[in-house]
């Protein structure tokens, strides 16, 4: 715990950001003076969709950056949301005339860093709209919270929105199907092992060698229940009931599966928790179309996982299935 | 005046700065454990701004504090804070402050607050040492008491809305996921908002 | 340390192989009785490809077949490799009398059980041939030791072989193709966090807050020397180092970069890691073809990362980018 | 006889059983830290197979044997120990075994486990036990010993070579890419041969 492979906390995100673009052979662009990662070709003559917020997700968001997801993707500092120049700055760049969608996670932080970046733009008579991601069902959506978090559903708000944006779709269009994956998707995540930010001394919760958090967030925030460590059977069993309490879904309708490792989770071990959803889900009657096993929304080195449930029809089973430049999805 | 308020400005700068593990810890407790590391990114930049500029008007000094917490800061509080000195920008005069005066600034503050957090008191955050503290000063006003004994009384009662937030659950924030296990822990919001006022009176007097 | 997403240290192999095959919708299938994930449509009209080796490192081997890589993968126990008669069934049942190639990474376990298996699969006409992988210059090539061992270049070999066997290629030719891979690249790792065996007490070795393990295996083998943790930028650049003055690299030559992950190391690193990597190698004036970032070969839940160069040529660079329906490479 | 043999067999099976987490710390020294995970799974295979048939043959049990850890062990000693014991499947009699047939059964577990491993005495290896001990046998059988002083000698020898390997670098098996950090540990493989040696010896005294 604690050791880092890292030069300066200080430096982690910039860094980063510009190995991200390093690894994409011209593909990606780092705007000046902002940890914003751009398509290299942009703006593009479509609408362009802008998503981010803290680091530490990877490769959330920067890695879905590309033809058929998103045009920009702006990071802040690790688990802290980016501020409003930097995601203007990204609105601007990618802006081609035909209106940006902001896909931004339910915290207090990205939504009010992200309407201040869109006052701006409207200011600059850049045409603007926004969706929020709410599909942590670890949170109570009730007026006791800020509502459900956003966490590794998101990604499938890329996928969509950024498929239906490619294929030419409007402004309202395109929002229109980001909102159609939000109502339809739902998440929880659980972590047995905390993770550490770069620039604190410790992390931020602790568990015994026998503890596991049930209902963790995406930023190291504790969960809503630390309970003895259990058999991962058992735990994707709890989760998945969690969620399809929350998400209805009946006999023989289809959905996408997505199991998502924290960060330091081996592959192995996301693998044997897919075996158990896919028995479960299988026993409820329910046609898995497409299962991703892997890292898509990450807590730095957090080990743990999440489940992500997303009630398909004909139309987002198309708009899942377009072509992307970007492979992990 | 200006270099007073600037003065006033890099000790509270310096003040956050120094407690940025205090802060951070206390957010690790309820939040993402970033508090202290978000404000004191965006006051180290802040200070090399202030001690690289000279300044003559006070509402210049609070734009640019409000600017560069807005573009430095992130995550909640950077919206909060940066809304909070700017509306502070728009109604802070280059004159000695009356009773008068700070009932305003705190107000703005707060407004600024609310607009952007929509957040009441009592939901555990940094409105429930700021609301208090306003509502001290205008009670002083309303009573006609010296600034100095003003100053005093809001300073206790600002610690006291900051200690509150012990017993409270938060409604608002990351802190809300928690449910009923954020309570037994300070705010961190609330607690860089004490140290800010502690500072300013602190100095001010 | 020490909890695991898992049910039974026993069946974790089994249970990940279930696991590995229901994520693939049908595209693979697991062996009776045996952790052999095979092409569903296997055996197909062309040589076939056969790896495997002991489990743990996944996505290796099970994540590289498929169309265009491996016709199967042959899973042994954790860091153990697989025996005799599970390499042969998979023999048997990819091969489609065009012969198969197998690829071995260069661990004395390794090397003998697929020899017996040959040996079975011989005697009953199967024509087999074999490479062995050893890309890892932490080893000395030298009569005191087995020589390198086989690590993440592997993938590689997978890649390009599976490419070559595509095209319609011959035995001898597929084989002609890996070996030139293997002759090409060079691989270097490390560890700032060891890993445990699912059925094992404790981590393989232990270091200290302030320490690193270079040199390191993909078994949680010690590396070849405990130093204090440096910097990642000097971490990345003691590890080219090592790799360069083994590889012969003419300035303006080719290459392609791998920054692989040990499976709990954070992207975020990764990406870190691969900014400096790609300015030594320019500074070097050596061409970077294309960048590999994520993981590719692991040990579990090690947090550490390994760096490959391949050295390219016309023939490599049209094989690396046939298509193949594994999206990781 | 086969049932004396069957006996031994189990007896082996337990003790390397027994062992697990010791030879697997040694291995966990100097290897990957399975050595004693990997024999005990292929063990265990073993003794439900013994325990759930009738042999006439002692040839047949150490071909079970010998089948049983090729395709349950894996790893480097799985094919070792495996042809070790497929070797002497090949000559061992349901005679009783005087010393002259002691030493050819141990040549043949030699010869299998050489013609796999390809490595000689002084690599650090289960070698380092075994060679030793069956040229203790020859020697015995050169000077004419009884049998229970050649199998005590032998037993001894084992031990010694096993001990030897501490102060050994390996050159073979993933202890060489230890280079000389791999000196200092015992070598697992050449405990577990010094497991099973002393078993079969001590049982059939
Ligand atoms: N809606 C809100 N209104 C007022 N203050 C808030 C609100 N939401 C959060 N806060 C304050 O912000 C603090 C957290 O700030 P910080 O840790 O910097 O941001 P983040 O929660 O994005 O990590 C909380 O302790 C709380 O006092
Ligand atoms: N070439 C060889 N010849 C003889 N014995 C060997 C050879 N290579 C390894 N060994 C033995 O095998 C032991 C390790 O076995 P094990 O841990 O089960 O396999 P692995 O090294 O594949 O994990 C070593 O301690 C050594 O005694
Ligand atoms: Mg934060
Ligand atoms: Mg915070
Ligand atoms: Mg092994
Ligand atoms: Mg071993």
């Amino acid at each position: 715990m604690g050791k880092k492979l890292i030069n300066d906390p200080d430096n982690v995100v910039s860094e980063m950001i510009e190995g991200i673009v390093m690894a994409s052979h011209q593909r990606l662009e780092k705007l000046n003076d902002y940890n914003v990662v751009v398509r290299k070709d942009a703006p593009v003559e479509k609408v362009a969709l802008v998503s981010g917020g803290g680091s530490g997700h990877e490769p959330a968001h920067a890695g879905y950056v590309g033809q058929g997801m998103l045009d920009a993707a702006v990071a802040g500092d690790v688990f802290t949301s980016p501020t409003p120049d930097a995601i203007f700055e990204a609105i601007k760049t990618v802006d081609s005339g035909n209106g940006v969608l902001l896909i931004i996670k339910n915290y207090t932080g990205d939504i009010m860093n992200f309407e201040m970046a869109a006052e701006m733009a409207e200011a600059e008579g850049i045409e603007v709209d926004h969706v929020v991601v709410n599909d942590d069902v670890a949170v109570e959506d009730s007026l006791y919270t800020t509502g459900r978090r956003g966490v590794a559903g998101t990604v499938f708000v890329h996928k969509i929105a950024g498929a239906k944006a490619a294929q030419g779709a409007d402004l309202k269009e395109v929002k229109r199907s980001a909102e159609k994956v939000i109502k339809n998707v739902r998440t929880k995540g659980m972590a047995i092992n905390p993770c550490q930010l770069p620039a604190a001394e410790k992390t931020t919760f602790s568990l015994a060698e026998d503890e596991m958090e049930m209902g963790i967030g995406i930023h190291g925030e504790p969960g809503t229940e630390k309970t003895k460590l259990k058999k991962v059977d058992q735990i994707v069993e709890l989760l998945l009931d969690d969620i399809l309490s929350d998400l209805e879904i009946k006999t023989n309708e289809k959905v996408t599966l997505m199991i998502n490792g924290m960060g330091g989770t081996p592959l192995m071990e996301l693998y044997i928790a897919n075996r158990k959803a896919n028995q479960l889900l299988k026993d409820k009657g329910i046609k898995i179309y497409k299962t991703y096993v892997g890292e898509f929304m990450t807590s730095l080195e957090m080990e743990g996982l999440s489940i992500t449930i997303l009630k398909l029809d004909d139309d987002l089973i198309n708009l899942l299935e377009a072509e992307s430049e970007i492979n992990l999805l | 005046m200006a270099n007073k308020t600037k003065k006033i400005l890099l000790e509270t700068s310096d003040v956050i700065i120094e407690n940025k593990e205090y802060l951070t810890e206390l957010d690790a407790a309820i939040g993402d454990g970033d508090h202290g590391i978000n404000l004191a990114r965006g006051f180290k930049k802040l200070k090399e701004k202030l001690e690289n500029e000279t300044f003559t008007e006070r509402n210049e000094l609070f734009k640019l504090t409000a600017m560069t917490l807005i573009s430095n800061v992130g995550g909640a509080s950077g919206p909060l804070y940066g809304t909070a000195f700017l509306n502070i920008s728009k109604v802070i005069s280059d004159e000695r402050l009356d009773l008068d005066d700070l009932v305003e600034i705190a107000e703005e503050a707060i407004a600024g607050i609310q607009k952007r957090g929509k957040a009441e008191a009592g939901e555990k955050t940094m409105l429930d040492t700021i609301i208090p503290a306003a509502e001290s000063l205008k009670q002083s006003r309303d009573n006609n008491l010296d600034l100095e004994t003003a100053l005093n009384n809001c300073l206790e009662t600002a610690a006291e809305g900051m200690k509150n937030t012990i017993e409270m659950q938060a409604t608002k924030g990351r802190a809300s996921y928690l449910g009923e296990r954020s309570i037994g822990h300070q705010d961190p919001g609330a607690t860089s908002a004490y140290l800010m006022i502690k500072t300013f009176i602190t100095s001010y007097l």
